[in-house]
C-alpha cells in the first residue's frame, strides 16, 4: 500500500501532518489528519493564582492571544462574580473586534487566499503574502498591512501589548480609554469598514469572477453536512463577544441553544491514539465515527458555521452581504431563515462578511460616549470558586472553564478551543478532498495543496488546539481485525 | 568508610558569628559530622537565593545558612533579610517538591560551637533518611530529552 | 555568566601550600595525598605540603614561589582565616603579588580537628583545597581604602575605666567626651570602702582621678547623660547625646550643699547608697562627687509631685534651682569610640532561700561596703538592720548567683577576694566577731591576692567549704533562737552543718547592665551570651570590638577587679593613640560597588543598607554606594535584582566558583550542548 | 473547665476531708473532675526507692490509661505523691530511652503502652491557682478568713524537683500564700513550708519522723500560726496524728490543727463547715476557726521600713516594686 | 545564499503559539523590505516549504534562522539539530527558544499530572477506553507515528549551539526590526555581527529604566492581587504592592504592561550577567519586605515575616513565570507545582 505524507501542513498557526494511504488501484484509501503537538495548559496552570491566566493562556495562541485573553477574563467575571459595567463591555468588544478585523485579514491574505490569488498549483515557493502583495500590487499589499497594523495598534492601546494583551481583569479592565485615544481609533474604524468593503470587492472579482473556482467551491469535494454552532445574541443574530451558543442542524433546524456554562452537557470530547488532539462531538447526537448527517454529532465551528448558525447580522452593510451570500450560494429562506450552506471553502467569503460586521461594530462602539469612561478597575471582594467563560475565537466557539480554591488558586482548568471544535470535520474534509482529488496514483504538489486547501479554509489554529501535553507517552498497541475494528489493546508506560 | 549514604551539604557561614562557630567547635575538638564544606562569607545577609540552588543544581544534598541571631547581627541586621529571603525560598522550594530539611536556617553565635555541630549531625541524619538528591542525575538526567539523532535527510 | 567565559581564558597560575600544623591537621588529614590531588588541576602550578606554614620558612616558600615561578595566584590550607589570614596576605604581598590574590582554605578548625575519620576528612580538604583554587582564580586586586581619623573620643560610662581611658587620651592631647548616666563620675569603685589585696581607701586613690577629669581642658564632661544615636564610621561618628534636666543651672551652681540640707524629702539612696542609706530629692550622691553640684530627682521631689515646696530654690543663695529645665540634645563628632558602661551587682532576691529582703539581716555585699565606709550611713560602725546591735557571728557567703546553673554559670571572679576583705574588716572593726566564710572553690589569682588569703587565715575566719543551702529564722535546736540559720554541707567534713549567726553578707556576683543589649545595637556591637559584650579577639583583640573604631573596656566586657579594669581603659586608650597618630587608617577593601551601566534605578537597595551608604542620584537616575560608610555586608549584593551590584572579594562568580570547586565530587561533567 | 482526675488511694480514706471540699468547691468554681476508670495505686514514695521500673511501669499504666481516656484534658492529682510520681515518671520515659523502653515492653502485656508528654500532669493547687485564678477566687468568697492566721505547707513535693517545669519556686514557693491572702487570711511567713513531713518515716524511724514533725510544728508556732494549711494527705496525716507523738515525745503541747486548702477555700466561700469535712481532723480546727473575725484587720504594718531614725532600710521586694 | 545572491531567511516554531511570526508580521511595511533583501526559504506559518525541502538544502544554506518555541518533543529537538546544520546563524528568536517561556511552566508539574488531566481527569471528556496518544499506531492502512514527549521542557541552547538570543514574548517589532537591519548589514555590506552568543534586540539595564511610573525607595509592608486594589496609574505598581517583575526583567518592550497598570511579568528574561530570574527578584521581594526587625523575639520576627511572605500567591508561577527552563533547577523535583 503506498502512502503519502504531508509533513508538516502549511499556512495554519502550528503543527499537522496528513497522511494519505492510496490502495493498490491509486485510489484513497483513507487520509489522517495528526496533530503532533500539544503543551499542557490544563495542568501546568493548577497553582497558578485565576487571575493571572487571562496573560498566561493567551500564549496558547499567538496569532488570536486576544480570544484566549477574552475567554479568560470572562471566566474570571464568572469565578469571582463580577459582572462587569457596561462601560467595560464596550471597550472589550471594541478591543475584541480590531482583534477580528486583523486576525481575519492575515487569514485571507496571507494564510487562505493565497490559494485562490495566486492558484492552488502555482509556485509553491510563491505561494504565500508576499507572493499575493507581488500578484496584486504593492498598493493594495500596502492597505493589507496598514490594517493590520493600526488594528494591532488598536490592541496596543487597549490591551496594553499587540501581541498577548494584559488589560483582563475580574469584571474589568486595566486601563481606562482616554479621548485622544478615542478620536485616532474612531478614525481607524471607519478604515476598516472601507477595507472590508475593498476585500468583498477582491473577493468578487478574484474568485466568484473565477468559474473554476467557484466550480472548485461548489464541489463535493469540498462539502460536508454537519451541525453548526455559533454564538448569538437574544435576536438570534451572531455576535462574537458574548451571548448563547447555538447549534443548528444539516437542516438548518436549531438543535440547541444552551448558556456557554452549560458546555459540559452539551459537548464531550473523544482521544483517537494517532492524534493528540482530541475531537469534540456534540452528546446531544452522540458519536458515530468520522461522517456526516443528521445522526453524526460532528459539528463545525467556523466564520461559515457562525453564518448558518444565525439568523443575521446586527450591522446594515454585514447584513446586506450575508443575504447576498446565501442569495449566492443557492441557499433558499425556510421560515425566515436562510438554510445552512455546507460549502466549506465558502468559509473564506463568510470570513469577510465578518470582517464587515466587525469593522462596523467597532464604528457603533466608538462612538459610544460611555467608552471613554474612567471607571473600569472595580475592587474585588468576592471569595471565587469556579467559573467558565466563552467568547467567538475566529476559529470556533472557546470555551475557558476554571475552578479554584477560596484564595483563587487554580484547582482545576478545562479548556475547549475554537479549532478542536473542528478537528473531526477538518479530518473529514482531507479525507473526501483526498478521495475526490487524487486518482489512480495520480499526485501533484497542486493536487496536494488543493488537499490542504480542505484543512485551510478552517483556518485551523493547532497552536491554539495543541494547548495540552502529556508529557512521555504511555506505549500503546494496537491489534485490529480485518475490518479494522479494534479487538485487543495493550498499555504500559515507557520511559 | 560505611556504605550508608553520606549527604554532602553546602554551609553558608557568616564570618562573624556562624564561621567562627565552626572554628570554635574545631578548636574545642568537638567531633561532628564530616559532610559539610563551610563558604565563608562576611553576612548571612550575602547569601544570594542563587547560591542555594546553584549548590542543589550541581550535586549537593543540602545547603545550611548561617548566621548570628537576630539582633546580634554584625552588620546590624542583614540576618534579618537572610531570614526573609530563607523564608520565601522555602515557600517555593516546597512548591518545587524539595524537602524543607534540604534548606536550612541555623542561627549560630561565635560562642555556639556545639549548637553549629549538632545542627550539622542533626542535618546529615535528616538528608540520610531522605536520601540523595544529586539534581542532575535524579532530576534532569532521566526526563526523556535524551539526545535524539538528526532526521535521515 | 558572560564574566565568567572571559575570566576563565586566560590561565592563572595558582600555588597551593597544605600545612601540616604538626600533627594537628597531618595526623588526620593525608597532607600528601591532598597535595598530589591539587597538583592536578589545570590551573595549579606548584603544590607543596609543609610543617608549619605560619613559620617564617613556610611564609618564605610563598615569597619565593611568587618571585621564581612567577605564580598569579596563592591557596594556603592550613587553619581558620581567622588565625592566620593576614599572615599570608603578608607572605604574598611580600612575594610582589597583590594581598588580595591570596584564598585560604581552613582544614583544620573545620576539619582535622572536628572529625576523627581520616578518610572524610581527607576528603573535605581536597573539597575545601579544590573551592579554594576554583575561587582565588577569580580573586581581583584590591587597595585598602583610607579614611582620615578624627582626634576627638567619645568614651561611654564614667567608672575607672573610663576614668583611665579619659586621662590617657586627654593627656596626650586629644580631646575626650566623657558622657555619664549618672550625676557623678565615679561607678562602682566610689561606692567601695577598701579596696583589696592592698586595703587601701578607694576613694583615696579615686577621687584625685575625678578631680582631674572634672578639671582637664581636653575633657567635655556630660554626666545625667546618655548618648541616644551613633551615626558613621571609624574615623567619623556622629554622636547624639541627651543631657537630661537636672534642674540645677551649672553655670550659677556652687555646689554649696544648702539645697540638699534644706530640702524636706528623704529617700531610699538606691543607687550610690545600695539601698543601705538615705538622701534627699536633690542631692549629690556623695560629697566628693565630680561635677560637684546636684541633681533633682523629680520622681521624689514633692513639688513635682504635689506642686507645693520649693525649698531648694527659696534657700538657694544663687537662684541656681530651675524647675522649668529641659533635657537638651548634643551633638558631636568623634574619630573612635570606648564603651566602659561597667556591671550590675547580682540581685539576691532572685536566690529566695537566702532571704535577702526577707530576713532583715541578710545584706549584699554593696550594701556591706556602704556600711563598713567611714562616710556612710553607719559613719563604718559594723551592725545589724536596726542600727545599733553590733553581731557577735557574721557568715559570708561567696558565689551568690555566680557559678550556679540556675543563675550564671561564670565566675565572678572578685567574689573571693572581696569576701576575703570583708571577713578582714569585720575582724578590723569588731575583733570579738566570729566569721564564717562560705565558698565552693577559694580563686586568689592576682599579685598578692593569695598571700591575703593566707593572712585571713591567721585572722581566725572559719572557712568552711560548700553551697549554702539556704538561709532561715526558722530555729529548732537550743543556741538557734533569734538568730539566723546557715543551712550548709561541708564538704570537707561530709556533714550538713546548720550555723546560726546574727548577720550574713552574701557576696552577689557581677552581671551584664540590664540595658547592655540596647547599648550593644547602638554602637553596633555584639554581645555574648551572658549579655557582656564581643570582644574582636578573645585573645589577640581583648578590647576592640566587631566594629572598627568602637572599643570596649572594664566589666562591660566581663567580670575584672580594678587593676584589669583600669589596664583595659588604659589599652583601649593607647590604641585610639595610635589611630589618631596616623591620621588615617586604612580600611579592608571588601565594599560594594554599583555598576551604573546595569543600573536602571528601580531602588530596591535604597533601603537595605544598615549604614545608609546607598544614595540615589536623581540625576542619573541610578543607585550609588558611599564607599567610605560601606561596611561590606553584600545584603545589597544579594538583593540587587538586576545583578548590578558587585560586592568586591565576594562576587557572584567568585562564591559560584568556590561552590563549585566544593562539589567536585558530586556534581555533573560541565553540561555539553550537541550541536 | 473539665478535667482528668486521678484521685490515688488516699483520698477516700484518710483524706476524705479533701475529697469532700474540693469536689465542693469544683461547682462553685466551675471545675468538672472525669475520675479515671481502673486506675491504680501510683506506688507512694517507697517504691521507686526499691525497685524503679516496677515502680514506673506502675505509674505508667496510669499514664497509659490517662492518654486513652482523655482527649486533651489535663490529668490532675490532689495527692502530692501522686502527682509527683505522675510527674516524674512522664518526665524520666522522656529523658531515658532505655527506661522507656523496658516500660513500655511492659505495659504491652496488658495491651498498653504510653508515649511520653501525651498526659499534662497538674497539682491540684496550681489549677485552682494558674487554671481557676484568683480573681475568680475572689469573687466568691462570702465569708473571708478575716484574722485567721495561717502557716501554708506545702510539703517537699509539689514544686520539686527544679529541673521539671515547676508552676513554683521550688525553695520558695508563694503560689498557696497567695491563694490564703485573697481568702482573706493572715498568712504567717513559714520559712519550712517546702520542707518534708517525714513521709513514711513515721512507718522507719519513727525517732526521724517525729523530730521533722516537730520542726513544723515549732515553727509554725514560733510565727503564731493559728492552724496549718496543707495540699497533701500524707502531710496532712503526719502533722495531724502524729502531732500527739510529738508532743508526748518532746513533752511540748502544740495543738495547730492542720486544714486541707480546700477545707479553707470551701470555708471562705460560705459553705457550711460540716459540707467540707471538717470535724474529721484530729487536732480539732473549732478553737482555730473562732478566731475568724467579721471585720477586716486594719492594714497590716509594714516590717519593711522601720520608723526609728537610726535603723537601716530593708531592700524593697520584688513585688512590691 | 540562493543563486540569485539574496541571503536566505527561514522561521521555524517548535513548542510555541505562532505569536513570534505574528510579531513578525508586526514589522509591518518593513516585511516588504524583508522580501527585497531575504530570500525566504522555510517558515511553516506563510509559506509552503516542506521539511523534505530543508533536508535536502546543503549545510549552512540558510543564512539566518528565526528559531521560535521551545524544545517540547523529539520533533522540536530534530528540527533544532537539522536548523543547526542548515543554518549560518541560529538565532533563539523570543522568550521560549530563549528560555522555556509559559510553555515551560510544564516544568512546574509532571507528565503522568498532565497526560491525566488532559485525557482522563477532565469535565469534558469522552475516553470510557482511557486511550492515551501514542507514538506509534497501527492502522488497517499502515502504521501512524506521533513525536514523543520530554519530560522537561527545555530552550533552544539546552539542545544545540545558539549564536544569538532574541528574547521577548514576544519581542517587540521595532527591535526585531533593528535586528533584522543588523544581520541584513552583516550579509549584504559585511558590516560586523555582535559577538557570538550575546542577547540583541533588548537592553543591558531593567525594565524599571524605561518605565515612566514615579520611584521611591522600597519598603513593602504587603502584596495585592491585581484586583484587589485600584493602584495610582502614576506610581511604582511594586511600591503599591502590587507585583512586578520589572526590577529584574531585561529592558526593551519599553515597559509597556507597567504603563496600562498591570505589572511586567518578565517576558525579556534576567538582565545581563543574572543567571536566575527568579532567585534574584524572590531574593529582591524578600528584601524589600517591611517584616520584622533585629529588635523581636524570633518565633514573633518569624511570624510576622510568614505573613508578609504569604501574602505573594504562588512564588514559582510569579518569578519564573517566563524562565522555568533556563532556571538554574529547571524544574520541580515533583509534582508540587500545584503549589
Amino acid at each position: 500500500m503506498e502512502r503519502i505524507t504531508i509533513d508538516p501542513i502549511t499556512r495554519l498557526e502550528g503543527h499537522g501532518r496528513i497522511e494519505i494511504f492510496l490502495n493498490d488501484e491509486g485510489n484513497v484509501d483513507n487520509a489522517y489528519l495528526q496533530i503532533p503537538e500539544l503543551r499542557g495548559f490544563e495542568q501546568f496552570s493548577i497553582g497558578r493564582p485565576a487571575e493571572e491566566m487571562p496573560r498566561i493562556t493567551n500564549r496558547i495562541c499567538g496569532v488570536c492571544p486576544e480570544a484566549h485573553h477574552m475567554a479568560a477574563t470572562k471566566a474570571l467575571d464568572d469565578l469571582f462574580d463580577m459582572e462587569p459595567s457596561s462601560a467595560v463591555k464596550k471597550l472589550r468588544e471594541l478591543f475584541y473586534s480590531a482583534f477580528y478585523v486583523t486576525d481575519h485579514t492575515v487569514h485571507f491574505y496571507a494564510l487562505g487566499g493565497p490559494d485562490f490569488v495566486l492558484g492552488p498549483d502555482s509556485d509553491p515557493a510563491k505561494r504565500n503574502i508576499l507572493g499575493v502583495i507581488h500578484k496584486v500590487g504593492v498598493e493594495i499589499g500596502k492597505q493589507v498591512i496598514e490594517c493590520r497594523k493600526r488594528n494591532h495598534e488598536i490592541i496596543k492601546i487597549l490591551g496594553g501589548r499587540g501581541i498577548h494583551p494584559v488589560a483582563g481583569l475580574p469584571g474589568g479592565w486595566s486601563k481606562a480609554m482616554t479621548a485622544e485615544e478615542r478620536d485616532q481609533i474612531e478614525e481607524w474604524s471607519h478604515q476598516n469598514v472601507e477595507f472590508a468593503l475593498f476585500s468583498l470587492d477582491l473577493f468578487d472579482d478574484v474568485v466568484l469572477g473565477n468559474q473554476d473556482y467557484l466550480d472548485l467551491i461548489l464541489s463535493d469535494a469540498f462539502t460536508h453536512e454537519t451541525y453548526y454552532m455559533g454564538t448569538v445574541d437574544e435576536n438570534n443574530q451572531a455576535n462574537f463577544y458574548d451571548g448563547m451558543i447555538r447549534v443548528v442542524g444539516p437542516d438548518g433546524k436549531e438543535l440547541v441553544k444552551y448558556h456557554p456554562r452549560d458546555y459540559s452537557q452539551h459537548v464531550a470530547e473523544r482521544v483517537e491514539p494517532w492524534s493528540y488532539l482530541k475531537f469534540p462531538y456534540l452528546k446531544d447526537v452522540g458519536w458515530n465515527g468520522f461522517v456526516d448527517g443528521k445522526d453524526s454529532g460532528v459539528y463545525c465551528c467556523t466564520p461559515l458555521s457562525r453564518l448558518n448558525a444565525s439568523d443575521g447580522l446586527t450591522t446594515p452593510k454585514a447584513q446586506e452581504h450575508f443575504e447576498r451570500f446565501y442569495e449566492t450560494l443557492g441557499s433558499e429562506k425556510i421560515n425566515g431563515r436562510y438554510q445552512p450552506v455546507h460549502h466549506r471553502l465558502a468559509t473564506h467569503w463568510a470570513r469577510l462578511i465578518e470582517i464587515l460586521y466587525s469593522a462596523e461594530r467597532m464604528v457603533e462602539l466608538i462612538q459610544d460616549p460611555e467608552i471613554t469612561s474612567k471607571d473600569v478597575r472595580p475592587i474585588v471582594t468576592n471569595t471565587p470558586n469556579e467559573g467558565i467563560g466563552s467568547v467567538e475565537a475566529p476559529r470556533g466557539t472557546l470555551t475557558h472553564h476554571y475552578k479554584t480554591d477560596e484564595n483563587g488558586i487554580l484547582t482545576d482548568v478545562n479548556l475547549i478551543v475554537g479549532t478542536t471544535n473542528n478537528n473531526a470535520p477538518i479530518a473529514m474534509s482531507i479525507k473526501k478532498a483526498a478521495q475526490g482529488l487524487i486518482k489512480n496514483g495520480e499526485v501533484t504538489e497542486g493536487l496536494l495543496n488543493m488537499v490542504e486547501m480542505a484543512f485551510r479554509n478552517y483556518d485551523p489554529c493547532m497552536s491554539c488546539a495543541t494547548h495540552s501535553l502529556p508529557g512521555q507517552m504511555p506505549l500503546e498497541v494496537k491489534i485490529y481485525d480485518a475490518d479494522g475494528e479494534e479487538i485487543e489493546t495493550r498499555q504500559q508506560y515507557i520511559d | 568508610m560505611s556504605e550508608q549514604f553520606e549527604p554532602v551539604i553546602v554551609g553558608f557561614l557568616c564570618n562573624w558569628c556562624s564561621y567562627r562557630a565552626a572554628d570554635l567547635a574545631g578548636t574545642s575538638r568537638i567531633k561532628y559530622a564530616p559532610n559539610m564544606r563551610a563558604i565563608r562569607v562576611m553576612c548571612s545577609g550575602r547569601v544570594d537565593p542563587q547560591f542555594v540552588l546553584k549548590a542543589l543544581r550541581n550535586g549537593a544534598d543540602g545547603v545550611l545558612i548561617a548566621g548570628c541571631h537576630p539582633g546580634e547581627c554584625h552588620y546590624v541586621n542583614g540576618n534579618i533579610k537572610a531570614l526573609r529571603r530563607y523564608t520565601m525560598l522555602k515557600k517555593t522550594l516546597d512548591q518545587w517538591g524539595i524537602e524543607e530539611e534540604r534548606v536550612q536556617l541555623l542561627w549560630a553565635s561565635a560562642s555556639e560551637g556545639t549548637k553549629l555541630a549538632e545542627k550539622v549531625n542533626s542535618m546529615t541524619e535528616e538528608l540520610r533518611e531522605l536520601g540523595p538528591l544529586r539534581w542532575h542525575e535524579k532530576v534532569l538526567a532521566d526526563n526523556g530529552a535524551a539526545h535524539v539523532p538528526v532526521k535521515e535527510a | 555568566m558572560e564574566e565568567k567565559k572571559e575570566k576563565t581564558m586566560q590561565k592563572e597560575k595558582v600555588g597551593v601550600y597544605i600545612c601540616h600544623c604538626g600533627t594537628n591537621i597531618a595526623g588526620t588529614i593525608d597532607v600528601e595525598e591532598v597535595k598530589n590531588w591539587a597538583a592536578k588541576n589545570p590551573n595549579v602550578e606548584v603544590s607543596r605540603d609543609y610543617e608549619f606554614m605560619c613559620s617564617n620558612t613556610g611564609q618564605e616558600l610563598i615569597e619565593n614561589d611568587i618571585k621564581e615561578k612567577g605564580l598569579t595566584r596563592i591557596v594556603v590550607a592550613s587553619c581558620s582565616p581567622h588565625m592566620h589570614e593576614k599572615t599570608f596576605r603578608n607572605a604574598t604581598e611580600r612575594g610582589g603579588l597583590n594581598p588580595f590574590l591570596f584564598e585560604m582554605a581552613n582544614i583544620r578548625e573545620h576539619g582535622s580537628w572536628a572529625t576523627n575519620d581520616k578518610e572524610a576528612a581527607t576528603q573535605k580538604a581536597k573539597s575545601l583545597v579544590n573551592g579554594a583554587i576554583e575561587r582565588v582564580v577569580h580573586h581581583e586586586p584590591l587597595e585598602k581604602i583610607p579614611v582620615e581619623i578624627n582626634p576627638n573620643t567619645l568614651i561611654v560610662g564614667g567608672g575607672i575605666a573610663g576614668i583611665t581611658a579619659a586621662l590617657e587620651l586627654a593627656n596626650a592631647g586629644n580631646h575626650v567626651y566623657l558622657v555619664e548616666r549618672e550625676g557623678t563620675i565615679g561607678g562602682h569603685m566610689a561606692q567601695l570602702d577598701k579596696t583589696f589585696p592592698t586595703l587601701d581607701c578607694s576613694a583615696c586613690i579615686l577621687t584625685p582621678k575625678m578631680v582631674d577629669v572634672g578639671q582637664h581642658d581636653n575633657i567635655t564632661l556630660l554626666t545625667y547623660s546618655e548618648v541616644e544615636k551613633v551615626d558613621g564610621y571609624i574615623g567619623n561618628f556622629e554622636i547624639t547625646v541627651r543631657k537630661k534636666a537636672r534642674c540645677v543651672i551649672e553655670d550659677l551652681c556652687t555646689a554649696c550643699g544648702i539645697c540638699e540640707e534644706k530640702c524636706p524629702a528623704q529617700v531610699v539612696d538606691e543607687g550610690y547608697g545600695a539601698g543601705l542609706g538615705y538622701r534627699k530629692a536633690i542631692y549629690r550622691a556623695f560629697p566628693q562627687a565630680v561635677p560637684g553640684y546636684p541633681v533633682l530627682d523629680k520622681e521624689n521631689c514633692i513639688y513635682f509631685q504635689t506642686g507645693k515646696c520649693r525649698a531648694c530654690e527659696k534657700f538657694c543663695p544663687t537662684d541656681a534651682i530651675d524647675f522649668e529645665q529641659e533635657d537638651e540634645m548634643l551633638n558631636f563628632n568623634v574619630g573612635n569610640i570606648i564603651v566602659a558602661t561597667g556591671y550590675d551587682l547580682f540581685d539576691p532576691r532572685r536566690i529566695p532561700q537566702y532571704g535577702y529582703g526577707r530576713l532583715e539581716n541578710v545584706f549584699t555585699s554593696l550594701e556591706f561596703e556602704r556600711m563598713v565606709n567611714a562616710s556612710g550611713p553607719t559613719g563604718g560602725h559594723i551592725v545589724l538592720r536596726d542600727g545599733e546591735t553590733k553581731p557577735e557571728k557574721v557568715a559570708i557567703v561567696h558565689c551568690v548567683g555566680s557559678r550556679d546553673q540556675n543563675y550564671n554559670e561564670y565566675c565572678s571572679k572578685v567574689c573571693c577576694m572581696y569576701s576575703l576583705k570583708f571577713a578582714h574588716l569585720v575582724h578590723e572593726h569588731l575583733p570579738e566577731t566570729e566569721v564564717f566564710n562560705f565558698y565552693i572553690d577559694m580563686r586568689t589569682p592576682g599579685k598578692g591576692y593569695e598571700e591575703f588569703y593566707h593572712r585571713l587565715l591567721k585572722e581566725d575566719t572559719h572557712f568552711i567549704r560548700g553551697r549554702v543551702a539556704e538561709i532561715t529564722d526558722a530555729d529548732h535546736q537550743p543556741g538557734e533562737e533569734g538568730k539566723l540559720i546557715v543551712q550548709v554541707e561541708n564538704t570537707l567534713l561530709g556533714k550538713q552543718q546548720r550555723i546560726p549567726v546574727d548577720m550574713v553578707i552574701l557576696s552577689a556576683g557581677i552581671e551584664a547592665r540590664e540595658d547592655a543589649a540596647q547599648v550593644a545595637n547602638l554602637f553596633k556591637m555584639g554581645c555574648d551570651y551572658d549579655g557582656f559584650y564581643n570582644e574582636r579577639h578573645p585573645k589577640l583583640a581583648p578590647v576592640a570590638t566587631m566594629t572598627d573604631g568602637v572599643f570596649i573596656a572594664g566589666a562591660c566586657q566581663g567580670p575584672k577587679d580594678i587593676p584589669e579594669t583600669v589596664a583595659q581603659g588604659g589599652a583601649a586608650a593607647s590604641q585610639i593613640a595610635s589611630l589618631i597618630g596616623q591620621g588615617t587608617m586604612m580600611m579592608e577593601p571588601v565594599r560594594a560597588s554599583i555598576r551604573e551601566e546595569d543600573c536602571s534605578g528601580c531602588r530596591i537597595c535604597n533601603n537595605l543598607c544598615p549604614y545608609n551608604a546607598i544614595e540615589y542620584d536623581e540625576e542619573k537616575e541610578v543607585s550609588k554606594v558611599i564607599t567610605a560608610l560601606c561596611q561590606g555586608c553584600g545584603t545589597c549584593v544579594a538583593a540587587c535584582p538586576s545583578g548590578a551590584i558587585d560586592g568586591a572579594h565576594f562576587t557572584n562568580l567568585q562564591v559560584m566558583s568556590e561552590l563549585q570547586g566544593l562539589l567536585w565530587d558530586v556534581q555533573p561533567a560541565p553540561e555539553k550542548v550537541t550541536a | 473547665m473539665k478535667f482528668g482526675y486521678y484521685p490515688g488511694c488516699s483520698i477516700d480514706r484518710n483524706a476524705r476531708s479533701y475529697h469532700i471540699s474540693m469536689m465542693a468547691i469544683a461547682e462553685r468554681l466551675g471545675l468538672e473532675f472525669e475520675e479515671m476508670e481502673d486506675w491504680n495505686c501510683c506506688g507512694a514514695t517507697e517504691y521507686f526507692a526499691i525497685n524503679d521500673i516496677p515502680a514506673y511501669t506502675l505509674v505508667s499504666r496510669n499514664l497509659a490509661l490517662a492518654s486513652q481516656q482523655y482527649s486533651g484534658e489535663k490529668l490532675v492529682a490532689p495527692c502530692s505523691a501522686c502527682f509527683l510520681n505522675l510527674k516524674k515518671t512522664d518526665h524520666v520515659m522522656g529523658e531515658y530511652k532505655e527506661i522507656n523502653q523496658k516500660v513500655n515492653t511492659a505495659l504491652e502485656a496488658g495491651g498498653l503502652a504510653y508515649q511520653p508528654g501525651t498526659v499534662s500532669v497538674h497539682h491540684l493547687l496550681e489549677v485552682i491557682v494558674k487554671d481557676v485564678g484568683l480573681e475568680a477566687i475572689e469573687e466568691q468568697v462570702k465569708k473571708p478568713l478575716y484574722e485567721l492566721r495561717i502557716a501554708p505547707y506545702y510539703g517537699c513535693m509539689v514544686p520539686r524537683p527544679a529541673d521539671m517545669e515547676s508552676f513554683d519556686d521550688p525553695e520558695h514557693p508563694t503560689s498557696m500564700d497567695k491563694l490564703l491572702e485573697s481568702l482573706g487570711a493572715i498568712v504567717v511567713d513559714f520559712p519550712l513550708k517546702a520542707q518534708c513531713c517525714g513521709g513514711h518515716m513515721t512507718q522507719i524511724s519513727e525517732e526521724t519522723a517525729l523530730e521533722l514533725l516537730r520542726r513544723l510544728l515549732k515553727n509554725a508556732d514560733d510565727y503564731g500560726a493559728d492552724m496549718i494549711s496543707t495540699l497533701c494527705p500524707m502531710c496532712q496525716l503526719n502533722l495531724d496524728a502524729y502531732q500527739g507523738a510529738v508532743n508526748a515525745h518532746f513533752g511540748t503541747d502544740y495543738n495547730i490543727p492542720v486544714i486541707y486548702f480546700t477545707q479553707l477555700i470551701g470555708l471562705a466561700f460560705g459553705i457550711p463547715e460540716n459540707e467540707l469535712g471538717f470535724g474529721k481532723e484530729i487536732v480539732s480546727a473549732k478553737p482555730a476557726l473562732e478566731k475568724i473575725s467579721d471585720e477586716a484587720p486594719q492594714e497590716k504594718k509594714r516590717r519593711r521600713r522601720p520608723g526609728r531614725r537610726t535603723g537601716l532600710p530593708m531592700p524593697s521586694m520584688p513585688e512590691e516594686g | 545564499m540562493t543563486e540569485n545572491g539574496k541571503p536566505t531567511l527561514a522561521m521555524y516554531w517548535g513548542a510555541s503559539c505562532g505569536g513570534c511570526e505574528i510579531s513578525v508580521l508586526n514589522i509591518h511595511e518593513n516585511i516588504l523590505t524583508v522580501d527585497e533583501i531575504f530570500d525566504i526559504v522555510f517558515f511553516p506559518c506563510i509559506a509552503d516549504f516542506k521539511y523534505k525541502d530543508v533536508e535536502s538544502y546543503p549545510d549552512n544554506y540558510i543564512d539566518v534562522c528565526l528559531f521560535n518555541g521551545a524544545i517540547r518533543n523529539s520533533e522540536n529537538e530534530e528540527m533544532a539539530h537539522l536548523l543547526r546544520e542548515k543554518s549560518k546563524v541560529l538565532v533563539a528568536y523570543g522568550s521560549c527558544a530563549y528560555e522555556g517561556c509559559i510553555p515551560a511552566l510544564s516544568n512546574l508539574t509532571t507528565k503522568e499530572a498532565t497526560l491525566n488531566k488532559v485525557y482522563i481527569d477532565n469535565p469534558s471528556i469522552d475516553n470510557p477506553k482511557k486511550t492515551f496518544p501514542q507514538t506509534s499506531t497501527q492502522m488497517p492502512e499502515g502504521e501512524l507515528t506521533l513525536p514523543s514527549f520530554y519530560h522537561t521542557v527545555k530552550a533552544l541552547d539546552q539542545v544545540t549551539d545558539v549564536d544569538y538570543y532574541l528574547p521577548g514574548c514576544p519581542p517587540e517589532p521595532p527591535q526585531i526590526w533593528a535586528v533584522l537591519q543588523v544581520i541584513a548589514g552583516a550579509l549584504t555590506e559585511g558590516k560586523e555581527l555582535p559577538p557570538k552568543g550575546s542577547v540583541v534586540g533588548a537592553g543591558q539595564t531593567a525594565v524599571c529604566d524605561e518605565c515612566p511610573l514615579e520611584k521611591q525607595e522600597k519598603t513593602i509592608a504587603r502584596f495585592y492581587r491585581p484586583y484587589e486594589i485600584n493602584p495610582d496609574p502614576d506610581i511604582c505598581l511594586l511600591e503599591q504592592g502590587i507585583m512586578c517583575m520589572g526590577p529584574a526583567t531585561r529592558s526593551g518592550c519599553g515597559a509597556l504592561c507597567p504603563s496600562v497598570g498591570m505589572g511586567c511579568r518578565g517576558c525579556y528574561g534576567p538582565t545581563e550577567g543574572v543567571e536566575d530570574q527568579g532567585a534574584k527578584m524572590l531574593s529582591a521581594i524578600a528584601s524589600v519586605l517591611d517584616a520584622g526587625d533585629e529588635t523581636m523575639e524570633e518565633d514573633e520576627l518569624e511570624a510576622l515575616i510568614e505573613e508578609a511572605v504569604d501574602t505573594i500567591a504562588d512564588p514559582s508561577g510569579t518569578f519564573y513565570r517566563f524562565s522555568m527552563a533556563h532556571s538554574i533547577l529547571q524544574r520541580v523535583k515533583n509534582g508540587k507545582g500545584e503549589g
